[in-house]
């Protein structure tokens, strides 16, 4: 159940797999990006609401070839540089992509944990988006007539987490921002959770929830493997980082660089924090 | 008189429409980070009726002490009434028809206010591709109102966005309707140069107010679309020290 | 906004109303329905998973002519004497029932909670409920085929919840098991809410929820205002008055004489916390 | 040797069974009131590992000290690793496929182990009105396994259900399938007289053992339907100090 980061994904994650590394600015995995992206995993299918930095990272290290996203960008900074590279110049290789609105994504993800084929919602009418993904269709209420927009459950291979804490039997505390973090994990066949910290008991904390040990497959101590993003309570948002990604993501060789001294270039998270130094 | 930035010209005049909202009960704000973020907690402080903040991160009734730098900033939490999940803040409060005033901006909008944040050029080669939808087709759908705040030029405001990321008014008055959208779609665009409105009889974005010291000529030089003028155009009242006092401390805080 | 439960019931109330006064097991809103009851309101069209000792009482007491639940009975003790008694022998008068499953109606609430017109899941198959309730219909998945069961959202006029607390703005703070409280008040054109405590501040308690005061109508101050039910941190569960009920209801004129005396003859709950003796 | 009652009969033996399941990793229990409740925390004292109870009032993972008198009652929510909402616990953890065992009794069970707890004669003027559904159908349609505990009687074990509440075989082999039921379906069916299960070939419930002292006879004179027997009739054990002692343990707590 608590394993090491490089066990886990060594163990859980395979080329091909379509792997969700949720977390909505609050609690990204990052540790877990970079360990993916160590192991050279290949032709992966990131599923996210919110790539940021780390889907930057995998895409340019070049272990993606889809992406099912609602919004790629880097939050109060700009582009993603190396998605933008993808997507515009197919570098390092074309990036397919599957391209939704947040509630087409949350709802998928809420249909996926529940166990249903689709989830439904009032969503994307009047856009452009229907005629360019072919998973948005539509579903008509037999009550009402009614015609709503019908989207299909996303289950991944493997759902990865941050959190704030874990007891030693692997029961997961989470609090402050969810996100679409339970749904991630419920909704996924696999599951890996890296957390702050490894307690005896799970203190009560308002707002927390719990996912209990025996729907997760793995759970890995690593402090600050959410960085830049945050764990409350434990870090803040390193806004600084995020701002200076832009520079380094910018070029294709200060990327490559920057990833084989920081990230393929040091042999574990801890590594990869002094290399870096936060 | 105090100098002011065009950015903050844009969310002075935000905020006092959300003040006016406010007093008449529709308080309920479905805010992103950046100006419509700092306009709804400038309001929160110059107005006696405070705007509820609803974050799209989870946070109902956030009333953070500081600037928010990100969506998912502790302090949203931390000063929240609620904080609910992703999934329930689209499907309980967004779609259920909770949100008064939603906040769209993006890298084109054309003059039925459609919005575009997708890609520039064709989506299969895409000459720039941009974030993406994000919450605005939803926002767009279900806000009982919709803001739009952007900076005005001839290659953002277009005669027709290349790609639809969320709808205005479609291709004009009745579309709405036809597509059976519940929340009634942007009110105010608000410019760098002037504010628009859609014109009642045909739902195109019509010019009802210019800043101090703008002229037409210049809005109609930074518009792609044969721009046109309410009948009676206003001109928005200089940024007070007020204003600019409390938005520039909440800014330093 | 926080007002008396007089006021509240006679402003909110109206005859002829859909009406959901939900909790399961924790939090029944009791004081709430037997001001139901002593406003005689009629017609009323009562909606809950789990209609118990209140429900009994509204229909023995001939307020109303229609229910849709998923569960009727005196948990731990057996039936519901009036709701049988309105079932098999139409007294006080006929009773239309709509009847689910709790995974239906649970699915209704949230239904109506999102402003959606139906909900989905996988239910009813191979019961003969569908042969007797129109309100259960099915929807074929766009994307698999699949059929599944769909359900008509719920959208009562008023849905009436009891909580733990409320703050002088009228947000209410509501903890320990949550049941489709939350989806109740979402659903309903108009809330009720009685609490236990009103404060200048709610403290962070773990595991509760907030309902801010925009989406609710009224807040009234009821301390025990659940019982027999209870309100986790405020009191415990009275199963003595549970099982008293069954002997109670059993008989009409038992029944009435009680309604009469202990409901409709008192003034206000508190009135009727003596005259209980509790 | 002690005495005991048919109650504590049903429960030690349903506490085997599930002492054994979660052995087997199937551990995931999804409890009412009663009986079941009382045979899953009695198992949680007997067994090295412990079943996970989880409640439809959505308390995951409950350890209660004493036997809660309702599936409400306080002690679950505070012993519990998580507390969800209701539409939670019927979505995203029964209906999603993360319950091993459900549990299900009623008024009638046919011989293919459909259950009825809605009303006794027809359903537009009942003879006997019962609760109705609750849980039922979707524990019945989405539990990987299903224990029915019921006394039994000619008047309860019926050829045919006056109402089918839960579905157990339908009418025979097949119709799981045939309705794209996800979960396995009746595979116990413990009685205050025997254990019944499923016949392989014909879904049909036939007696696999008999409790201590209990004859053929006795169990089909309280049958409705042309009873079966297994080709190998087991004798249930009685229950031990052990079973007993704890059993009442917890039940005087």
């Amino acid at each position: 159940m608590i394993t090491s980061l490089r066990e886990a994904v060594a163990d859980h994650v395979h080329d091909g797999d379509t792997l969700a590394l949720e977390g909505f600015t609050h609690l990204i995995p990052h540790a877990a990006g970079h360990e993916i992206i160590r192991q050279q995993r290949r032709n992966l299918h990131l599923v996210r609401m919110t790539p940021d930095m780390v889907y930057d990272q995998l895409i340019g290290a070049g272990c993606v070839t889809k992406l099912t996203f609602s919004w790629g960008g880097n939050p109060g900074v700009g582009s993603l540089q190396r998605f933008r590279d993808a997507v515009e110049n197919q570098w390092p290789h074309p990036l397919e992509i599957e391209e939704h609105s947040h509630a087409g994504m949350a709802t998928r993800y809420a249909a996926g944990a529940a166990g249903l084929p689709f989830g439904m919602l009032r969503g994307y009418v009047g856009t452009d988006l229907p005629k360019h993904t072919s998973t948005i269709k539509t579903v008509e209420c037999p009550f009402t007539g009614e015609v709503l927009a019908a989207v299909p459950a996303i289950n991944p291979d493997v759902g990865i987490i941050h959190a704030q804490r874990a007891d030693r039997a692997g029961n997961v505390q989470i609090w402050g921002l969810l996100g679409v973090q339970k749904e991630a994990v419920l909704a996924s066949k696999r599951s890996i959770v890296t957390v702050e910290e490894v307690v005896d008991e799970l203190p009560a904390v308002p707002g927390a929830i719990v996912l209990p040990s025996w729907v997760l497959t793995a759970v890995c101590l690593v402090p600050g493997g959410a960085h830049p993003s945050f764990a409350m309570g434990f870090s803040v948002r390193d806004n600084a980082f995020y701002k200076a990604w832009d520079a380094i993501s910018k070029d294709r060789d200060a990327f490559t660089t920057w990833i084989d001294k920081h990230v393929i270039g040091t042999a574990d998270f801890a590594e990869y924090r002094e290399s870096v130094g936060f | 008189m105090t100098e002011y930035t065009t950015d903050e010209l844009m969310i002075v005049n935000a905020a006092r429409h959300l003040g006016a909202l406010a007093a008449a009960d529709k308080s309920r704000c479905f805010v992103g980070i950046g100006l419509p973020s700092t306009a709804a907690n400038l309001a929160r402080r110059l107005y006696p009726i405070e705007p509820v903040l609803i974050y799209e991160s989870g946070c109902i009734g956030s009333k953070p002490a500081r600037l928010p730098l990100s969506i998912g900033d502790g302090e949203l939490a931390e000063t929240s009434d609620a904080v609910v999940s992703v999934p329930e803040i689209f499907a309980y409060w967004l779609q259920a028809g909770r949100i008064d005033i939603g906040f769209l901006s993006g890298a084109q909008l054309d003059k039925y206010a459609n919005i575009n944040s997708t890609v520039i050029g064709s989506y299969e080669s895409p000459k720039t591709r941009l974030p993406g939808a994000g919450g605005a087709p939803e926002i767009a759908a279900s806000a009982g109102a919709v803001m739009v705040i952007m900076r005005q030029s001839a290659r953002a405001f277009v005669e027709r966005c290349d790609f639809r990321t969320s709808i205005g008014f479609g291709d004009g008055k009745g579309d709405r309707e036809r597509f059976g959208l519940r929340g009634g779609g942007p009110k105010w665009v608000i410019t760098d140069l002037a504010v628009m409105e859609p014109d009642s009889a045909t739902c195109e974005l019509v010019v009802v107010a210019l800043h101090p010291g703008v002229t037409r000529e210049q809005v109609v030089a930074a518009t792609g679309w044969a721009l046109r003028f309410a009948d009676e155009v206003a001109t928005t009242a200089e940024p007070t020290e007020n204003e600019l006092g409390t938005l520039r401390s909440l800014q330093a805080a």
